[in-house]
């Protein structure tokens, strides 16, 4: 479904991504685990279009994505929840969720979906007119993800969703997360929480250094020596 | 990193054009030897303000109201007690220095940053204008006339325009001699932490708002010496061509376009507008506001083409251009 | 070293700056056949509109005197006018003088706003070139002792005398005499020194001044002002207004409905062509204290010959700027032709020595034009009326064209409420 | 001995409690590790210490004074000094005179400060790198721009922020090497780390924060073993209710 | 003092404050979405005027029915003017967005004054001359009218923004341009969009202003310098700061003129605005709230 070929990409004159690979299938959940500064938000932001790439390319569903803009990569249902939410905070819940289905495909399906989200999320439906600033971090996460969603997603790409939240929040995530992709949607997750976020996926990879130096089945890697002791805290 | 040989090397190289200017006076006319003063005058200017904005990154976009106070305290003290302009410079630039620290603290204590340190400083040149433009003792609109005294060296009045000529380029060499002293001191290197970074520079034990303070202060004073110099050379100053916005803008426009935070750049600068201000006027000064125009649209292509300055830029492709 | 490669830059820019400005030539005098003239006015800038009517006068009274046949002492030579725009701004006007000096013109005449005028003179003074002053009315201009300074036009002081002078003959002539004044004046040099003027002139005349409301020329509403001045009712309102704020102040006037017996403008905006334009029939009943206007009567026609031929030229009537300027070349033809030589020192004794008027010259100020020891002549201000069919002269009595309308009607009784 | 010492300190951010009741000592010459889940409030508490924040309750005690309330340049002049999470070099300086400004904090001299820059290079291996622009160096160097910069203020107690976060392992092993040995020079060193490998290793005690609150307190091998760490932090399954 | 001048002052001041405010949206709309420190913006204000001067002069349209042509135009005006000049500095520090906005400024005043001349202009329309008075109290209906659209204008910008979906994409635009385009937004179109609104207002602002007042290539500067006290004043981004702050600040030059000097009235906007910086840097109402 994605299919991320020999990507370099250089943030000033530092080459944070070295030549990475990889491929993602539709229905699947793959980690991406690795220190901070490792790439791993870079990786996200280049295949979203934010960063520019310097060489290699990106194909999503088949349709080359390296040169459009990121407006149109959404529009593609290639979505990502960025880290540390990015909301809009004094818009409404409602509005937030409504600049999800801004465009395209998501705007037509709008009710629809944001009866979706709400279901999802029943908290947002509570806070609809309230401004997203007023929401505790947690609910902020959920409106967050419902954003996303709303921009009818085939690919959904979750940059450290766990982060800060109290661990109930985090199951809630979790659970979300997994019920997603039950529901046949293939995400992508960067998460701090290594041992939580291989637990739920299917695949994952390890990024250190800009580099891919570990990939295969989520158990492999939480079972290996090196990425319990560095990531896993064993 | 040692000096020693660059050192020698810049001395050799800086002799040059120095000798060039210290005899232009004997065979340049006075219309030369006039532009001459302003590109110097406004380089001078523009270091001033290069000190404050260009190293330390505080936008200032009201100059205009120290160099209105150094010109309008020297000149009411010599018309009006007859003081001479060289003591009344000093006085001048005391209390354009209060001035600027006043502005400074305020500003600082607040914790002003970027647009708005530059639209506050905008505001206070604009209530010095206003309310110079208001104050009967200071001539209010009509301004202060300079008594001519004729040949007088120690009235800071010349009868020719090489005194002025020396005067200018002496007061760009002593702010080119301070800003490269200022890069190299302990000063210097705070100014460009707090530019650069201004809460790592606080964690490494710099004072960032007194260093700021300071950088206005300091820049304040200099910039009212070149009030004395400029109601001495115009021998009239009134609110509106000394605190007048656009004064500011002609003082700032020359580093940006040089290169903010370099000491060349002001000089450069200078040395590129005042003389295309001046071209673009005389051949195409024939149909109105055609070479204010194209004064326009020149600043938009630096900034488009070249955001970084002339100087920087050019030598950035210089470099490229040498190793291709 | 970074310092080494930017002084090297550095000076090959100086160089070839050096190189470009020592190609021009050095200061040079020019051909007898042609005598050149500089003049300094405002192309641009906020006083531009200025510069463009003096331009007029200039150009007008220069193709006057070489179509005559030039300066015959001069074997014919012919003026030329090598023009120098001020951009509205005294520093840019002193480089424009030097500029002209340099390119070696014979005399200089100044074209703009006093406080570029005070910048200008400085540098003819200084470079001891004559420069002439049709336009700068600040009385400094002609008392700082120059010697190449010569001043057509009168001290703004003397607008002040003038229109107290007025005033008191239009009481003394209908008998309803003002008792109060309300200054209503801009609040730069011209508007501040002409208040000042007043102030102390008043009693002298036996006026009360009821209140003086300085305002700025870049005024966005003018309403409180006016309504500041409503509230002193004032019988005479004496006003030194620009052309944007006198269209306001009139349109305000009527808008809050303020009356009295006379208002008298100071030139400024009121005596601009453009200031009926767009007013129309609200600057009715304005007396406008003019530099000149096209309607004095002078001796036979002659002023309405010159006029006549500008207008045919030029599609309008010569206003106050355009005569002093024309006026200003015809005095340096004058002083070129007795003179007899283009020496700026010969030209500047030959203008100390001029004694022109109106009856046996061109010039078109019915004043005799000479100068005094500090290059000052003795103008007089005009005094005009807007009327319902044209602007006429009313003041003085001599050179008047029309009886004044006064005190003015109301705004009611103008049925414009 | 104490160093430093912390009491009740606490920091609210609107309604969010960052920093609650906190109670500790820095001993003299020792390495106390603080660690905890993100945002549990460890940079919080190293902006308070350092005087970049103040805070609502609570005393901050060093070398026997109170410096709460003080701004963060008079504490980095008292030798408290401090690195940031996100390395925040001078970016359009070189690395010399990174190092350099903050030399300049005990000396004018600016021949002297170069040296002493120079000899704080060579200490954390940077002087290969003393041209470079800060904003050209790796991650991993420029990690150590950030300790060599503090260290040329020649501070008693170092407050180190995720120093090690994006490095890798042969660089980790590095950075322990040179932070144990900034502690043999007898700088005291407080710091926040998420490689787990790192602090076990460094640390003499380690102080385990959660929303704001002290959970464990103790030896490395004991907080590891601490069942409210494991739950809160090292990433135990929770319990399913 | 005169009971009448008060009123007198009150009413002015409150009709002056609708326009500062109509002038004041398009710049805060700007600094908001784009942050850009625009000095150009008086001179499209400027030209809007001429635009209006134009079309009735020469063409005999009504200055209000011009609205539906200078709005447009204006539009498309800003929309060009940001493809062009703004989009190239988006990223560049704010000293050269600075510079860039003031090349403009010097280019567009001196192209009025190159095309246009640098005569007064004024229009003179038949109902100008109707007056309302109420008690003591004058003002021409003109000025009424001025303010009314400009409230109007003021509105039905504030429901755009608050109602469509364009308007909150404008909105999330100047909250995280990052996190719209996160979400799909194009930043660059809504960045056109805006630049173009803002410009549009300031040359609405001109066609409703030139019936009361007058036409020189040098008007921009005194607008844009009151816009920007009203903008700090409101709050950067803030569009109802900036019609609350519209009023204040012409409530403080009108009152100002009527308690003291005209000429001194500038002075207490320029006070008000350095209390406002220090003491309020997000402005009386925070910045970037609706």
């Amino acid at each position: 479904m994605l299919h991320v070929n020999e990507i370099n990409v250089h943030r000033g004159r530092v080459r944070v991504l070295k030549n990475i690979s990889f491929r993602i299938t539709e229905g699947e959940i793959c980690s991406v685990v690795g220190p901070n500064g490792a790439g791993k938000s870079t990786l996200i932001n280049s295949i979203s279009r934010i960063l520019p790439l310097k060489s290699g390319s990106i194909h999503f569903c088949g349709q080359n994505v390296g040169r459009l803009p990121p407006h149109s990569v959404v529009e593609l249902g290639l979505v990502q929840i960025p880290e540390g939410r990015r909301l809009f905070r004094s818009l409404t819940v409602l509005e937030n969720l409504e600049m999800g289905g801004y465009q395209g495909e998501g705007k037509r399906k709008r009710s629809e979906t944001l009866q979706m989200v709400f279901s999802l999320f029943p908290i947002l439906k509570d806070r609809k007119y309230q401004c997203a600033e007023t929401l505790s971090g947690g609910e902020q996460q959920m409106l967050a993800i419902g954003r996303g969603l709303m921009c009818l997603p085939k690919l959904l790409m979750l940059d450290e969703p766990s982060l800060g939240l109290a661990p109930l929040i985090v199951r809630i995530m979790f659970d979300v997360i997994e019920r997603l992709n039950r529901n046949g949607m293939t995400i992508l997750l960067v998460e701090q929480n290594a041992r939580k976020s291989l637990s739920i996926s299917d695949r994952g990879f390890v990024l250190e250094n800009g580099l891919i130096t570990m990939s295969g089945k989520a158990e492999e890697i939480a079972s290996n020596e090196h990425t319990k002791k560095a990531y896993l805290g064993l | 990193m040692t000096m020693s040989s660059p050192g020698k090397k810049l001395y050799t190289v800086l002799i040059v054009p120095l000798i060039i200017f210290l005899v232009l006076p004997i065979f340049a006319g006075s219309y030369l030897l006039h532009i001459m003063i302003f590109i110097f005058f406004y380089a001078y200017l523009s270091q001033c303000w290069n000190i404050l904005s260009g190293y330390t990154g505080q936008f200032s976009l009201g100059h205009a109201a120290f160099l209105g106070v150094g010109a309008y305290t020297s000149s009411f003290l010599f018309s009006q007690y007859s003081l001479t302009p060289w003591v009344g410079m000093f006085i001048g630039a005391l209390v354009s220095l209060c001035v600027g620290l006043f502005i400074g603290h305020i500003c600082f204590r607040f914790g002003l940053k970027g647009a708005f340190f530059a639209l506050a400083t905008m505001a206070f040149a604009e209530i010095l204008r206003i309310l110079f433009l208001n104050l009967p003792s200071m001539g209010g609109a009509q301004g202060l006339l300079l008594p001519l005294r004729g040949n007088a060296p120690l009235l800071y009045q010349f009868e020719g325009k090489a005194p002025f000529y020396y005067i200018a380029l002496i007061m760009m060499l002593v702010s080119v001699a301070v800003a490269y002293a200022i890069e190299r001191s302990k000063t210097g290197f705070y100014f460009k932490a707090i530019h650069q970074n201004e809460e790592s520079a606080e964690a490494l034990g710099v004072d960032t708002k007194k260093y700021k303070v300071i950088a206005v202060g300091l820049s304040a004073a200099m910039t009212a010496f070149g009030g004395t110099f400029f109601a001495q050379y115009f021998m009239y100053i009134q609110p509106d061509n000394t605190y007048s916005t656009f004064v500011s803008f002609d003082i700032m426009l020359r580093s940006i376009i040089g290169g903010m935070g370099t000491v060349a750049g002001p000089v450069i600068g200078s040395f590129i507008l005042t003389p295309l201000a001046e071209i673009t006027r005389s051949f195409l000064g024939g149909k109105s506001g055609a070479h204010l125009m194209i004064y326009g649209l020149i600043l938009m292509a630096v900034c488009i083409f070249l955001p970084q300055g002339v100087y920087p830029g050019i030598k950035k492709w210089l470099t490229r251009f040498q190793s291709e | 070293m970074e310092s080494v490669k930017i002084i090297q830059k550095g000076t090959f820019i100086v160089l070839v700056f050096l190189f470009v400005f020592g190609l021009l030539p050095g200061e040079s005098f020019a051909e007898p056949q042609k005598i050149k003239v500089g003049i300094v006015v405002s192309k641009t800038g906020p006083v531009a509109f200025m510069g463009r009517d003096a331009l007029l006068g200039f150009e007008f009274a220069t193709d006057r005197v070489n179509g005559a046949g030039g300066i015959k002492s001069l074997g014919g030579a012919k003026l030329e006018l090598v023009v120098g725009d001020n951009e509205s701004k005294p520093e840019v006007g002193m480089s424009e003088t030097e500029r002209l000096i340099k390119e070696g013109v014979s005399a200089l005449i100044e074209g703009g706003v006093s406080s570029i005028g005070f910048a200008v003179t400085q540098v003819a003074e200084k470079h001891k070139t004559p420069m002439l002053v049709p336009l700068s009315v600040a009385d400094a201009i002609t008392e700082r002792g120059f010697k190449y300074i010569f001043r057509l036009d009168f001290k703004a002081s003397w607008t002040a005398r003038d229109t107290l002078r007025c005033v008191k003959w239009l009481g003394e002539s209908s008998g309803k005499m003002a008792k109060t004044l309300g200054l209503l004046t801009e609040d730069t040099m011209w508007g501040q020194s002409t208040a000042k003027a007043w102030k102390s002139l008043a009693p002298k005349y036996g006026f009360k001044v009821a209140g003086h409301f300085p305002y700025s020329k870049k005024v966005q509403d003018i309403s409180p002002t006016i309504s500041k001045l409503k509230a002193a009712r004032p019988d005479i309102v004496l006003q030194c207004s620009y052309l944007n704020d006198a269209v306001l102040i009139t349109r305000t006037m009527r808008e809050l409905d303020f009356n009295c017996m006379a208002r008298i403008a100071c030139g400024g905006g009121h005596s601009d062509p453009r200031f009926i334009e767009n007013v129309k029939d609200l600057a009715d009943y304005i007396f406008v204290l003019h530099m000149w206007h096209h309607t004095i009567k002078g001796p036979g026609t002659k002023i309405q010959d010159t006029n006549a031929a500008f207008k045919k030229r030029y599609g309008e009537d010569i206003n106050d700027w355009a005569s002093y300027c024309y006026d200003a070349i015809l005095v340096l033809a004058d002083a070129l032709e007795r003179a007899g030589s283009t020496d700026r020192q010969k030209l500047r004794d030959a203008l100390a020595k001029t004694d022109m008027n109106i009856e046996d010259s061109d010039i078109i100020h019915p004043f005799p034009m000479r100068f005094d020891e500090t290059g000052q002549a003795p103008a007089i201000c005009p005094i005009t009326q807007i009327q319902k069919d044209g602007e006429f002269t009313v003041w003085p009595p001599e050179n008047a064209a029309r009886w004044p309308i006064y005190p003015m009607p109301t705004w009611k009784e103008r049925g414009m409420r | 001995m104490a160093l430093l010492e912390v009491q009740k300190l606490s920091k609210h951010f609107g309604g969010l409690t960052a920093v609650a009741n906190n109670n500790f000592v820095v001993n003299q010459g020792e390495i106390l590790g603080l660690i905890g889940p993100n945002g549990a409030g460890k940079t919080t508490i190293f902006n308070l210490i350092s005087g970049f924040l103040r805070p609502d309750q609570g005393t901050i005690v060093y070398k026997g004074k109170e410096i709460q309330g003080l701004t963060p340049h008079e504490i980095s002049r008292r030798g408290l000094m401090r690195t940031f999470q996100t390395a925040q070099a001078f970016p359009y300086m070189t690395t010399l005179q990174n190092v350099m400004v903050g030399g300049f904090m005990h000396d004018r001299n600016r021949k002297r400060v170069e040296k002493s820059a120079l000899e704080t290079l060579e200490f954390t291996g940077l002087v290969e790198q003393k041209e470079k622009k800060a904003e050209n160096l790796t991650i991993g160097d420029s990690r150590r721009l950030e300790i060599a910069k503090a260290l040329a203020g020649r501070p008693s107690l170092l407050l180190l922020d995720e120093v090690m976060a994006g490095l890798n392992e042969t660089e980790i092993a590095e950075a322990v090497e040179l932070i144990k040995k900034i502690r043999d020079r007898g700088t005291t060193i407080f710091i926040v780390e998420h490689v787990m490998q790192a602090i076990m290793s460094l640390s003499d005690r380690i102080i385990v924060i959660n929303y704001g609150r002290q959970i464990a307190e103790g030896s490395p091998e004991k907080v590891a073993k601490d069942n409210r760490v494991i739950e809160a932090y090292l990433g135990e399954e929770y319990v399913i209710e | 003092m005169n009971l009448d001048t008060i009123f007198q002052a009150l009413v002015s001041g409150i009709l002056t404050g609708g326009l500062f405010a109509l002038v004041a949206i398009g710049l805060t709309m700007i600094l908001g979405v784009l942050k850009i420190v625009n000095f150009a913006h008086g001179e499209f204000l400027m030209l809007g005027m001429y635009l209006t001067y134009y079309c009735y002069n020469v063409l005999g349209i009504d200055p209000y029915l011009c609205l539906l042509i200078s709005i447009p135009i204006f539009f498309l005006f800003g929309v060009a003017i940001q493809r062009i000049l703004i989009n190239p500095v988006l990223k560049s520090p704010m000293e050269i967005q600075i510079l860039l906005t003031l090349g403009l400024f010097f280019f567009l005043q001196n192209a009025a004054l190159f095309f246009f001349g640098p005569y007064l202009k004024s229009i003179k329309t038949g109902y100008a001359r109707a007056i309302i008075s109420i008690g003591s109290v004058n003002f021409s209906s003109t000025k009424l009218i001025m303010f009314l659209f400009s409230i109007a204008f003021t509105l039905v910008l504030y429901v755009f923004l608050k109602k469509s979906d364009l308007g909150k994409a404008i909105r999330a635009c100047s909250e995280d341009s990052y996190g719209a385009m996160l979400v799909g937004i194009n930043v660059r179109n809504v960045y056109m969009i805006a630049f173009g609104i803002g410009t549009a207002c300031a040359g609405a602002a001109g066609t409703l202003l030139m019936p009361v007042y007058y036409v020189d290539p040098y008007i921009g500067l005194t607008f844009v310098m009151t816009a920007f006290v009203v903008v700090v004043l409101g709050g950067m981004g803030n569009y109802i700061g900036a019609l609350v702050g519209g009023f204040i600040i012409g409530l403080t030059e009108s009152l100002g003129a009527a308690l003291f000097t005209a000429s001194l009235k500038q002075l207490a906007t320029f006070v008000i605005f350095i209390l406002i910086l220090l003491l309020r840097p997000t402005g009386l109402f925070g910045a970037r709230r609706m």
